[in-house]
């Protein structure tokens, strides 16, 4: 009965009549027609998201692409190409169970929503670490059910996905496969069982008295940064390609082979992210996916504008590859607090947004690290500026009653407030969910990418003549383009 | 005969042409690349890191003349490919010993 | 209340039932579950719908880069790219209020689609000219409100971005910014704040016993005519490309460096006219998006099958930057007619477009005007036929009542009918609008360009040099291609 | 009314309360504002779909064009840009008609849907062969019945596409645009009457108590397999490109120019997918749709991954454009049994379909035949798979009474049940389906492209001369690429 | 030692290079140029407009060879690259004062 | 004068570069390249069938240098080029008659 509760405080609450019908449906013996078909239109929207997610797969492959080298295309492109299928399988056994085996979506779908299994695999109460079941292989799968999991599945490919950008052109094939496997089967799943699934960064608001609780509306931190801090991880175990730094020490560019191709895939990002945000009300009774979507829209506009001015002041040119990034960290920062708050700040994250990108790119390349497209600042750092933003930002408007939370008085369900309105709690259970993930899955990913350079023979980075010829002559067969 | 090749600005290779062709010239071979020379290069930035790009786009003409006509081509050449400033590039002239047309196996002069 | 009314006679009266139901609602003191779920639905659809038209962004950056040369190709792709958040800035703070301050979505989406604000900026009554209106930034924002935004944001973007085209590979980067910001803040703004805002034009079926005023269902004119004017504008102010124009004045062809690109570009085109064109019913309960939809793709079908025929037959060979240019004019020409015109008419439009359309390409550039990617006579002229074609072949089965017109005894609603089913004041209603177009916006769009090239040092267009070694290597620092 | 509730078995029978509501409806006299509702969101998600599958023409143009080389880029990218509106005209006056005049889609979008005329205009009874019926061209045409069309034409236009792949490079254009138009016109509307029109072959169930007839989801067999055999006959009557097979009669590798563009067409295509497969439910109140897409996207992935594992295997390295047809393998073979079977099969029948696609390839290959996509082994074997595997794996939950069959009590409604789980019938229905496709239709379209060659001055294929210059160079009068 | 450069049409450059390994030679330089030449241009129609196409795409080889058997060599890459239609190409020999392989250091034919 | 061409592997072109602008060598002509030789190609397998890559993917270089430098040249540059693997490519010197610099007109040695 919690757990039905569970992430919905929005569809509850906070979204007028007929969601209310569909709240009260979840328990109800007798299901009406109308109610019926919300649940069918909010489980359509689900869909339509997921889609919209699965096609962003393509806007990173274009821009990874895009911004590495023209001997290395083939390589770039077909590991993005291939870690969809790659976390998919991972997590289909093993993954989303573990993340979300107790969620339970019936307010938004109806009863085929009810969760696989209510207990936690480990822990318990406020404190569930992970979750387990297995329906959703089987004929007794609903609709509902599987419709929850494409989505789901989606976001993890996601993060999957953001370190064959900063790990490019070196990255051995094998090595990538292995990564793919472990990103969708353990490493995403870990910190999405204790925030969406329902662990205890989720329980905070209840058990810390910290707001509602870690809250991260479409994933700023729970996609993004987790990401962008394995990206990070693999980076640094990696090393920067030959000829990144000179003698002198100082990053010298190696620019993309084609900027046309990366800012295509910019633009497929953009549309696919309203698909990652806006849906995530899971329900289109929930009628804030106008807002977030609109949000969404805005962070973007003013993360691109503000890093096209940005760079030219800074370097002179409006170099394309930084309006690309300052576009994408508008969209990563406002993930998270994209329906918390009102449109005035979501310009206002994406204007901050874009600058702490940029600067974090030129402060991680001097620090040695070299990450050919700017994930990890884009991800990492913009995706915890985006946890934080959500915690400064809130309004206080949308998600009363999220995780659960009530008031003292045991009956008003709790608001989701930032600093900047007053409360101080949800800031602080921001901050926790952020240095959780600069700590614990850092430390996860840099172990995970550590031991295996260790056990692989000749480590999880190619030879160096390979590098120097390109890695498509040599693990892929086929050069990426023929005359 | 002389083998004349011409370094040139990627833009003036119509005018050429077309000079070439009215001071007589029935045939020539082109082909793109990047020269280094006074000109100098120039420095980018991108991703706030800089570089250099040292090798500027130009293009090369190589034709077979008979020995009469070298004079005549290479002014003819200066003359359509010049802008006057750095960078217009170089013509230099080797010695073909011998030159066949593969489809006749036609050989020397006649072969041009 | 009038304004309530406006532009939603179809949802009104010509949608059945459950529209009738919302129709009633927007007054209704009592909300019922049902049409609570169909006004979610309804702005559900409008948000898929900006997500579709956002995405045409795409497109056009792509077909318009694949036109151009390969040394420009950064900068025609980075300006595409750009100008979506430019002009999103400046609608959002400037031309949003002033085109929409008055606009009542609330028979679509219920009470939160009040008006910002019903008093005219200027004007009044049937005479109105700018709105205002600023609760879209502040936390009073309702989701209805925002999606609203988000849809019409996306249509100004469409205009912003036209002239990138005509203008291509000679208009200073700097220049080009100043163009976005106006195009966002005061030149879509204008037209559209007398047309679909409710302005004059939209006003002259009452005030001038026209029709039912101008009408323009997504588009052609509002959209494509008025960026069509600022494209011819920008162009002549440009000037031609060095090297277009022999010694003997004769147009030279300058292929495009990548027609794989624009053939892409042209399908993403078509993909996002569906949310262009089919959303534009602002009403999922308005089955007519259906028509819509269909009548859009045979406009298109036959615009690129003529188009192929028609440019074998007048140049030899089937050339793909035509067949693009015949789909794109199909699509253009039927944006304003879609939901008023009978399959066959959309056939008709479809065929005849292409055929103006390619001859309007032969002539503007016998004219001296050079137009890289054709975007004058694709969204000018397809634009300017389709504002026409409603006037001839509306057949007076949709949109009943639209723009609140009634009939002489003040009870029926006026049907929007074309010169082919007998009316004549529906035609000079939207010959009004074209001629408008042609005069007052190209007007304002050729003073702008006129007096920025004034004022700006060195004028608007790129030194000779910069052009010949192209703009990309001297305006974005790095090229778009890199071997 | 028994053509009425053709093809609906699972929206009357298979999803819960509201379907029933429609069900009800579409002969009911006073139609509820619900019900309304309902309908009008089906349509949408009707509309929607054929939005997808109508951009899977781009996905289809970019693997083809990235496969295929630099010097027919122009040429083959325009083709698949040119079907679509050639095959869409021929299917509008002729094709639809023929294939779904008397479709009844009452039950999904309530009255508007009503077939256009229930007499087939060949055949009669449960031996119906061809339909007819011009509504939709009229105004009388509603948007039901538009809706409808237009996502049908979306299919047919993916049959026309598939020989462009395995006719690639040598293929004169004119001899194509005929082509186009006899695929829209009577190519595909064939098969498709007998099937998804409600012909002999969806009639076996009652006519042969064949399980319920041939059942083909989405267009395993209708679309893709009847599409790969085109292909099939095509390659044959053109022959080999000048040097696939080497002196010693071996084949030689003729690798495509961008590999990057054929990955981000299979993207797309995968993105498209989901409007082919989760759309077909004609009803968003049918929240099976969820089933189908998750099942879709499992085949895909577990396609795309077994590819990877197994050519890397099979040559040593993971070959790119073997995980784009293993992708592509899983989704053509899922398309027709998505609907009707449980996750863990999804996932199988996606890892058997890579293998065999693979297999086939290379089986292809040797036997002489030059398919320069692998069209042939995707879309034929690949489909004709599919359409065995439904007869296989149905798990009876979905579907029953699927093409109105009836157990012998003549009261339950009859399951759709594989072999797998104990029924024979249904596998029979499916393997005529396939028999017929590999014998009547293949026979077709060999005799088309035979019969063509034979009346074409010259052949249906290009000069020697313009094979190894180039067909862009002499059939489009422009490269696909300029310097 | 000469150095011999031929100017083919693309689509022979296998059998050229097959047939010169063939002959025994064991090393050569090949680039992508365009020529120009009797073959001639051809003019073509793009958005309504022409645009003359004077350039034809074809193969440059160089090979450094012995002068000793300068004539074999001609004489099969005549051969294999000849198609007898316009346009097949030329062939021409210059003197070679001195070659080094950067490997080895070695000078003159032996660094063939 | 001399025409130095050196055929060299692409990573090492700005080594070269650098160690020659360091020589003295204030201009140079560079173009892409695919060489065939002892170092030999590979073979590769596309969607199941072999494919052989005969052409390996190289840098030339032409410098017109003064007779005088010629042998500072060459060791400065098969120094930097050098990598004593197999492939590393060759130098050949052939002899120049005529140099002329568009821009001045300027003749011989004065106009490299
Ligand atoms: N010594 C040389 N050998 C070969 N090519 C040269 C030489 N010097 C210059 N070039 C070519 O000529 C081009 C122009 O020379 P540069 O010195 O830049 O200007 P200028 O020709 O006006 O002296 C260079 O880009 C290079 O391609
Ligand atoms: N005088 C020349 N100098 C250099 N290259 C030439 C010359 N004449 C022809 N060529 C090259 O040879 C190619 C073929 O020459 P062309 O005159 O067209 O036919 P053919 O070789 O049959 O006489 C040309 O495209 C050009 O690349
Ligand atoms: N006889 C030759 N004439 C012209 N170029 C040659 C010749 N032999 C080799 N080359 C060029 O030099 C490159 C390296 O030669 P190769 O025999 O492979 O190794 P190495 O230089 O170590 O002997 C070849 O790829 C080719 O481009």
């Amino acid at each position: 009965m919690r757990r039905a509760l569970k992430y919905i405080g929005g569809g509850l609450l906070g979204a007028g009549l007929s969601t209310l019908v569909i709240g009260g449906n979840a328990f109800a013996e007798d299901v009406d027609p109308v109610t019926t078909l919300s649940q069918s239109t909010n489980l359509l929207w689900v869909v339509i998201g997921a889609i919209l997610v699965i096609f962003m797969q393509a806007g990173f492959a274009l821009v990874e692409t895009g911004f590495t080298q023209k001997k290395n295309a083939a390589h770039v492109m077909t590991s993005n190409f291939a870690i969809f299928g790659l976390g998919f399988v991972a997590f289909l056994f093993v993954g989303f169970p573990l993340a979300f085996g107790a969620f339970d979506t019936s307010a938004y779908f109806g009863a085929g929503g009810a969760a696989m299994d209510t207990e936690p695999l480990l822990g318990s109460g406020d404190w569930a670490f992970l979750y387990k079941g297995w329906d959703h292989l089987s004929g007794a799968a609903t609709p509902a059910l599987l419709g929850f999991f494409l989505y789901m599945v989606a976001f993890m490919d996601t993060v999957a996905t953001i370190p064959t950008g900063s790990m490019a052109e070196r990255w051995k094939w094998n090595s990538f496969v292995v990564w793919g496997l472990f990103a969708g089967a353990l490493y995403y799943p870990l910190f999405a069982a204790w925030t969406w699934g329902g662990g205890w960064l989720a329980s905070m608001g209840r058990s810390l008295d910290l707001g509602n609780g870690y809250v991260d509306f479409a994933g700023s931190g729970v996609v993004h940064a987790v990401g962008g801090v394995a990206a990070l991880a693999g980076a640094i175990v990696l090393g920067p390609r030959i000829g990144k730094y000179g003698a002198d020490g100082k990053p010298r560019a190696i620019p993309g082979h084609n900027l046309p191709m990366a800012l295509t895939g910019c633009f497929i990002l953009l549309f696919g992210w309203f698909g990652f945000n806006a849906a995530s009300t899971f329900a289109a009774s929930d009628i804030q996916f106008a807002t977030v979507a609109t949000n969404t829209a805005i962070a973007g506009a003013f993360g691109a504008v503000t890093a096209m001015f940005y760079i030219t002041k800074r370097t002179g040119k409006p170099d394309p590859s930084m309006q690309v990034n300052g576009m994408l960290a508008g969209l990563v920062a406002v993930t998270a607090p994209c329906a918390f708050i009102s449109p005035w700040a979501a310009a206002v994250i994406g204007l901050v947004a874009a600058i702490i990108v940029i600067e974090a790119v030129f402060f991680i390349e001097k620090k040695g690290i070299d990450d050919p497209v700017g994930a990890i600042a884009v991800h990492g750092i913009g995706g915890t500026f985006g946890v934080l933003a959500l915690g400064l930002f809130a309004n206080g408007q949308y998600g009363a009653g999220w995780n659960l939370t009530v008031e003292a008085d045991g009956e008003t369900p709790r608001a989701i407030t930032g600093l900047f309105y007053g409360e101080t709690g949800q800031f602080i259970a921001q901050l926790i969910g952020a240095v959780v993930i600069w700590t614990v899955i850092l430390g996860v990913a840099f172990a995970f990418f550590t031991i295996q350079n260790k056990l692989t023979k000749g480590g999880i980075r190619v030879t160096e003549q390979m590098e120097i010829e390109g890695v498509d002559a040599h693990e892929m067969g086929v050069p990426a383009y023929q005359d | 005969m002389k083998l004349i090749t011409a370094i040139i600005k990627p833009f003036k290779v119509d005018d050429v042409k077309d000079a070439l062709k009215a001071a007589g010239v029935v045939g020539m071979t082109v082909s793109e690349v990047r020269g280094f020379g006074r000109q100098g290069g120039h420095t980018e930035t991108y991703r706030g890191a800089e570089y250099t790009v040292d090798f500027i786009p130009k293009v090369k003409l190589e034709l077979v003349v008979d020995d009469a006509v070298v004079d005549q081509v290479l002014e003819t050449l200066t003359t359509a490919a010049g802008t006057g400033k750095i960078g217009d590039g170089k013509v230099w002239v080797t010695s073909v010993d011998r030159l066949v047309r593969i489809r006749t196996r036609e050989e020397g002069p006649a072969a041009i």
